[in-house]
């Protein structure tokens, strides 16, 4: 399908790629890309993990040079020397990946580089004042003085976009910003994305929730495989559309067929388990064959409870696996008791980012690949099969794990949890920053998991996922157990009561939006 | 399709608080030392015995402070030390020098601290180019050029000791001995130091900027940090803070020799650990280093006051010393 | 008078090499000594690895301790002038060891060993020995003027002699030094006649090196200051170490004791006492052993 | 479907040619060092030359082996050099104290042994637990060990050295000196050492865990990795590596003193780095160490052999030097 240019586009655009290529050694990950931005439209960037979309956007602000073409900003070719030089020039961008210094507060993230002065000294008032306005406009409660590596992530995003709004953009680029948002705080990032839309700022935006885009993109440009495949304005296009077109094939139902209900054998009980300060009093059990969901609003405290499950945080109460009593102090404790944890943070807990795939594959688990030194004929093989089946998308295969791209990042983090063989698999945020192509890989895997009498933890933020997935959810609120659904009783209304906390006095006002 | 509302997250007390605690470690730390230096000796907090200790502690203080920047930027240095011997020597040379022509005067201290202070800030440059332009770790450059100033001294005293002229040394004393209101120079001097220093570190972007690399270094470069202007500036600090320390050195023992300044790199690095500053970087504070400072100096002060045990364990009991202080102020925020 | 109590100390550079080493002990052993039999006589023994340590304890004796006293080893002279001079000014009565301080009379008593006196004994006796010249290699100790005055000495006693110092290197009175600097010399110069390790230590170190060479018959070497084993090698006719130069590290023990003895003596001792370092041969060997000393 | 999957499976030749280039480095400068050697002095690559100088950085370099690993998990040890020769001292007052009941015997010699390593080991573990179960950085907890383990071994030589029996000496003696096939036993202790080095580095598990802790500590946790148990036998491995290379040590010159050891913890450190491995942790690679070794043991014996300037200068020389290898090592690594 060729470039559909539409009509309705008057304006001139403010920043535009000719025939952009980009190159990383000998692997080309852009092929001749023509792209153009105009002023109060809000341009959305899809495609499948690893499609190019995050090195676009980086190419385009000044974070890499193209190997080939031009990048024209108001109609005049520019090379922008770094990313600081484009913002300088009003293009900002939003980084897939966390661009914060983690010791440094709020506050001195927000202004990193361009602070405010008065005479030789920062002006911290002003500082503190224009925060507190970006973040209050953001609807966040972060406190401008806490360390950023005390933020939870989805904070972390919200500090991320308060930082690209201080710096006045009339282009504004942001790579997947609602990945690890909750609906109403992409709702309040919609507004904001509203509000600069009337002032004429240019925004580049991509996400893998493809009816986010449908909602507030004016025009969606595809990708695949690093070439350019449409743009059209987003009225002309269905989600389907846009799906097929980024994966180049009819994708067919999302979910698929609900696991056999399970076996009645527990293959875990806990019970009045807590985890200090996060977690109070939690009891459940998990059947072979089940796939438990654990549903709840954002810092409901499901990740430290699972945290606490397998010993990575202090807790006590009782957990029996196959019907035996267990105390699970450390990680490894609970992997020989066949439990293993996927964290919700690839980046900071999940993989090390400056060594390759393979080690990170097999760090979890390292002694299932040797008898005395490590097989690396195993882990070569081990990779292999990786790659094949959770199609994970490498340039090469000694590419460092930083270089990846998001979702192969997430896919990769997938691969190395299944590397031992877990009977009882938690996975937290499965599906952050996956395409809509690869989460219907990962729900059959997951799906194909059950069906082999394992037992899954799915501790999810998309509700469509939990109610396309379980057989049974939890929902928590404030470390509690708000009550348990299941079967018919799963539905988005039902979740939200109990994460609300509504469910016990008799409903009272809930969603507004139904 | 997804969950619509989110409870309004409040911002967490607890984190602020541990940080008030941790921060109070190394105070807690000082204190239990006085206390215990009072117990052993009336004398202690004299106003002599606190003089001595406070001046004495200048030299290492003052280079401690620059340190503070250098390790929160993610850097290092091994040379102070001899540095600082370097810069003495050669200022006694200058000083030697200038005497036949000058006469002993003023004049002849007044470019004697110049010439420290430009020596310093040479020193420093090749420190943070060799680290910044020539992309060469820290360490390496540091334990280099440590080697190459300790044997300069040694070459320009010739294996034997730089003496300042006698005349020259009467006129330069009231550096290190004199004071005002009954404060001696080498304190005030360290004050001003460390309050501009903590003032640099919290107040000003280049503190910020300092941490903001060490904590990590790509992020810094996105945000339109000169990260190499910023790292170099840190070393250049450093090394004009030595020759401040220097200046208020040579007076009080009017020599420099091969042995001048050994191993001061190592206590004015211990000094800012022990403050609190995180050594791979990220995070510094100048207050807590100069109350490292003063544990590392009051212990020594404590060991004199009290001959307790064979002079030989000295080493070990400062070493103790050391590991509790900071074991203390870890206890302190791990219980928080 | 004899029953008036006093406070005496006693700053000495820390033990960081051998002769030093022996300066503790001495200094240690006389204070107990003398401590045993005088109640009234208390003592502050501080050691300092540098000059500038060693100003601060001086000026914590000053400040906490009320010395009547001070019995001084200086690390530096130089640096140390100064202080001491201070110290005296207030009246202290100052006793000065080994290293004169750079300025005349500030010190009341002065006990000291002989720097040049040390080079020029040790060169004297090479040249006796070589009379025909030779090939030697010269190891120094740690550089500072002490060093410097030793080997200057050295080498205006063997000058004109036909002795070629055909190497010189730092092993800074340091064992490990000396015997890799000796290793090298050894691969570097086919034919050595003789060596003067300047130092006991380092002569432990150059046997070791010459040993493992092979090549003990081939040359003789000189140590110096008086350490035991080798005092024990001369007095067993030892022909590689044939003799030793005295440099008595017992020295602060005497300064100790005559200083002491001004407060339960009747007699205060002041003046100047120059030890000599003589020339140990196996024949006045034997009254230079002291078996029970760790130097 | 993607320009993936396929390509996935051949190793890409530019990263590998990379990584050969930068590796290549400190072999180079080494060679560089050794023809430099051959031009001054033709004895320079003599037999007895290279045995001198293998043999005698095999201390440094068995103890700089262990170090690699505790720096490739993000620690440090300052305090190996003052552990040596605590180790030296008590090792010979063990055997002395034998003699009497057992005399001189290779049972005698046995026992040294044996106490070296149990020493070694213990002292390793003393600094492992202050890390980890104390929480206190490994920087402060090795200063402080520094202190005490040079104080002890001070005061039980009481000020002086110790000395091994004599006749005990000439039993151990060829522990040092002796050798098979013309190699000295300590360069083949050296050799076996660094050759099972590497391959726990490269080849077993704790090897990755050490790196992946370096790298990214929480990664780690929650990866399973025993941190705390990894972290904790670094230091004891280092402990014990330190024990072997004093047991090497203590024929030598069969004795030890408050000088024995002093600043091998630096040498160590800096032959880590030269090596290529990183400061502050996540890589590290032990035959880089080796070379790091080497390098600066020829430099050593470089300035021994062609007496070229003011011997003052030689620490001049040696710093440049070390400056110079690590630039050259990664000038090439920034050209490709
Ligand atoms: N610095 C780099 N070196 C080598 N290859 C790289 C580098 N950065 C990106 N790549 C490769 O370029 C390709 C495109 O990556 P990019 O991050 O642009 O994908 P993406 O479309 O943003 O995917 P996702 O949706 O998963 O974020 C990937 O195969 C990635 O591995
Ligand atoms: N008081 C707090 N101080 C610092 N961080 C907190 C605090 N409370 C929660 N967090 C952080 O908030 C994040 C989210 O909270 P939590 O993991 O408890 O919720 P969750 O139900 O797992 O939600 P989700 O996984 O959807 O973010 C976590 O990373 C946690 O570290
Ligand atoms: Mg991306
Ligand atoms: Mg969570």
């Amino acid at each position: 399908m060729g470039v559909a240019v539409s009509e309705g586009r008057l304006t001139s655009p403010v920043l535009s790629a000719e025939k952009v290529s980009k190159s990383f050694g000998p692997v080309q990950v852009l092929f001749h890309i023509d792209f153009e931005l105009r002023p109060g439209e809000v341009h959305a960037l899809i495609g499948e993990n690893g499609a190019g979309k995050s090195t676009l956007m980086k190419t385009l602000s000044g974070y890499e040079r193209p190997t080939g073409g031009r990048i024209l900003l108001d109609g005049q070719e520019v090379q922008f020397v770094s990313g600081a030089d484009a913002e300088d020039r009003g293009v900002v961008l939003i980084h897939q990946e966390f661009n914060l210094a983690d010791q440094l507060s709020v506050e001195a993230n927000i202004f990193l580089g361009r602070e405010p002065r008065r005479g030789p000294f920062l002006d911290s008032s002003r500082m503190r004042e224009e925060a507190r306005a970006l973040l209050a406009e953001l609807e966040t409660n972060v406190d401008p003085q806490t360390r950023v590596m005390h933020l939870p992530v989805s904070d972390k995003q919200m500090v991320e976009i308060a930082k690209a709004l201080s710096r006045k953009a009339r282009v504004l680029i942001m790579d997947e910003p609602t990945a690890v948002l909750t609906a109403n705080e992409s709702r309040t990032l919609f507004r904001q994305i509203e509000r600069l839309k009337r002032e004429g700022v240019a925004i580049l935006y991509t996400s893998h929730k493809l009816e986010e885009v449908k909602e507030i993109a004016d025009v969606v440009t595809v990708l695949r495989d690093g070439h350019h495949v449409v743009t059209a304005p987003t009225s002309e296009l269905s989600v389907d559309d846009m799906a097929r077109h980024m994966v180049g094939r009819e994708l067919v139902d999302l979910y698929p067929e609900k696991a056999p209900q399970p076996a009645a054998e527990t293959v875990l009980e806990v019970s009045g388990f807590s985890v200090l300060r996060y977690a109070e009093d939690v009891s459940f059990t998990l059947k072979r064959g089940e796939i438990l969901g654990f549903a709840g609003l954002v810092g409901s405290g499901r990740t430290e409870l699972m945290e606490g499950l397998v010993g990575l945080r202090p807790a006590h109460g009782e957990v029996k696996v196959h019907g035996e009593v267990v105390h699970i102090r450390s990680p490894k404790d609970a992997e020989r008791r066949g439990v293993a944890y996927l964290t919700e943070d690839r980046k900071g807990r999940g993989l090390i980012l400056n060594q390759e795939m393979r080690p990170n594959l097999t760090l979890f688990g390292l002694d299932r690949f040797c008898n005395i030194f490590i097989d690396r004929r195993r882990e070569e093989e081990a990779l292999d099969q990786a790659t094949q089946r959770f199609d994970i998308r490498a340039p090469h295969r000694r590419i460092h794990v930083g270089h990846l791209s998001g979702g192969n990042q997430q896919k990769l983090l997938l691969a190395k949890t299944m590397v031992v063989e877990p009977d009882i698999v938690i996975i937290d945020e499965p599906t952050r920053g996956i395409d809509i192509g690869t989460k219907q890989q990962i729900y059959n895997f997951v799906e194909d998991l059950a069906r082999q009498g394992k037992s899954c933890i799915l501790v999810s933020s998309e509700m469509a996922e939990i109610i396309g997935l379980c057989h049974r959810v939890v929902v928590m609120r404030s470390g509690r157990v708000m009550g348990e659904l299941s079967a018919g009783d799963i539905n988005e209304n039902n979740i939200v009561r109990h994460a609300m906390g509504l469910s016990h006095n008799g409903g009272g006002r809930h969603d507004a939006r139904h | 399709m997804t969950l619509a509302t989110s409870a309004a997250r409040q911002p967490s007390p607890p984190a602020r608080r541990r940080i008030n605690f941790s921060a109070l470690g190394p105070l807690l730390a000082l204190a239990l030392l006085i206390v215990i230096g009072m117990l052993l000796n009336p004398n202690f907090l004299s106003y002599g015995n606190l003089t001595n200790v406070l001046a004495r502690s200048a030299f290492i203080g003052i280079i401690a402070v620059g340190m503070t920047f250098v390790i929160t930027s993610g850097g290092l240095d091994l040379s102070v030390g001899s540095m600082a011997a370097f810069i003495a020597g050669t200022m006694i040379i200058v000083m030697n020098l200038l005497v036949p022509s000058l006469g002993a005067s003023w004049l002849v201290v007044l470019c004697g601290l110049g010439t420290g202070l430009l020596l310093g800030a040479l020193a420093g440059a090749v420190n943070g180019l060799l680290v910044t332009v020539g992309r060469i770790e820290a360490f390496i450059v540091t334990l280099g050029t440590m080697g190459i100033f300790r044997s300069l001294v040694t070459w320009l005293a010739d294996g034997g000791t730089l003496s300042l002229d006698f005349t020259v040394r009467e006129i330069y004393r009231p550096f290190y001995y004199g004071g005002i209101f009954g404060v001696a120079w080498p304190i005030i001097v360290f004050a001003i130091v460390a309050i501009i220093g903590e003032i640099v570190m919290r107040k000003t972007p280049f503190g910020r900027h300092c941490a903001a690399i060490g904590s990590n270094e790509q992020v810094a470069r996105y945000s339109a940090v000169r990260v190499d202007l910023v790292r170099l500036s840190t070393y250049v600090l450093l090394g004009v803070l030595v020759g401040i320390a220097t200046i208020m050195y040579v007076p009080r023992l009017g020599s420099a020799s091969s042995s001048t300044g050994v191993l001061w790199e190592l206590e004015a690095i211990a000094a800012v650990i022990i403050g609190g500053t995180v050594l791979k970087g990220g995070f510094g504070r100048v207050w807590g280093t100069v109350v490292g400072v003063l544990i590392l100096s009051f212990i020594g002060n404590l060991l004199n006051l009290a001959a307790l045990v064979s002079p030989y364990l000295n080493g070990a009991i400062q070493g103790v010393i050391i590991i509790l202080a900071v074991m203390l102020q870890r206890e302190r925020s791990a219980a928080k | 008078n004899a029953q008036e109590s006093a406070t005496i100390g006693v700053s000495i550079p820390a033990a960081t090499h051998g002769w030093t080493g022996g300066v503790n002990y001495h200094a240690q052993h006389a204070i107990d000594r003398l401590k045993a039999a005088y109640d009234n006589l208390e003592f502050v023994l501080a050691t300092a690895g540098s000059p500038s340590e060693q100003v601060s304890d001086l000026e914590d004796m000053m400040a906490t301790r009320n010395i009547d006293a001070l019995v001084i080893l200086p690390f530096e002279s130089d640096p140390l002038t100064g202080p001491v001079k201070r110290v005296a000014d207030e009246g202290k009565f100052v006793t000065v060891v080994d290293r004169g301080l750079a300025q005349d009379g500030i010190e009341n008593l002065y006990v000291a060993g002989d720097n040049p006196g040390f080079g020029r004994v040790a060169g004297e006796y090479f040249r006796e020995r070589m009379i025909d010249g030779g090939k030697i290699v010269v190891l120094r100790g740690i550089p500072t003027t002490i060093d410097n005055e030793r080997v200057q000495a050295f080498e205006e006693a063997i000058d004109g002699s036909g002795i070629e110092i055909i190497g010189m290197e730092h092993g800074n009175w340091n064992r490990d030094d000396a015997f890799e600097v000796m290793q090298d010399f050894l691969s570097r110069f086919p034919e050595i006649d003789a060596v003067w390790a300047s130092d006991d230590d380092m002569a432990m170190g150059v046997l070791e090196a010459v040993r493992q060479a092979g090549r003990e018959g081939e040359m003789f070497i000189v140590g110096g200051a008086g350490m035991k084993q080798v005092i024990k090698g001369v007095m067993d006719g030892d022909e590689t170490i044939p003799v030793n130069v005295l440099y008595p590290p017992a020295m602060i023990g005497t300064a100790i004791e005559l200083t002491a003895l001004r407060y339960v003596g009747q007699v205060p001792v002041e003046g100047r006492y120059i030890l000599a370092s003589p020339l140990i041969t196996q024949e006045n060997a034997e009254q230079y052993y002291y078996p029970d000393s760790p130097f």
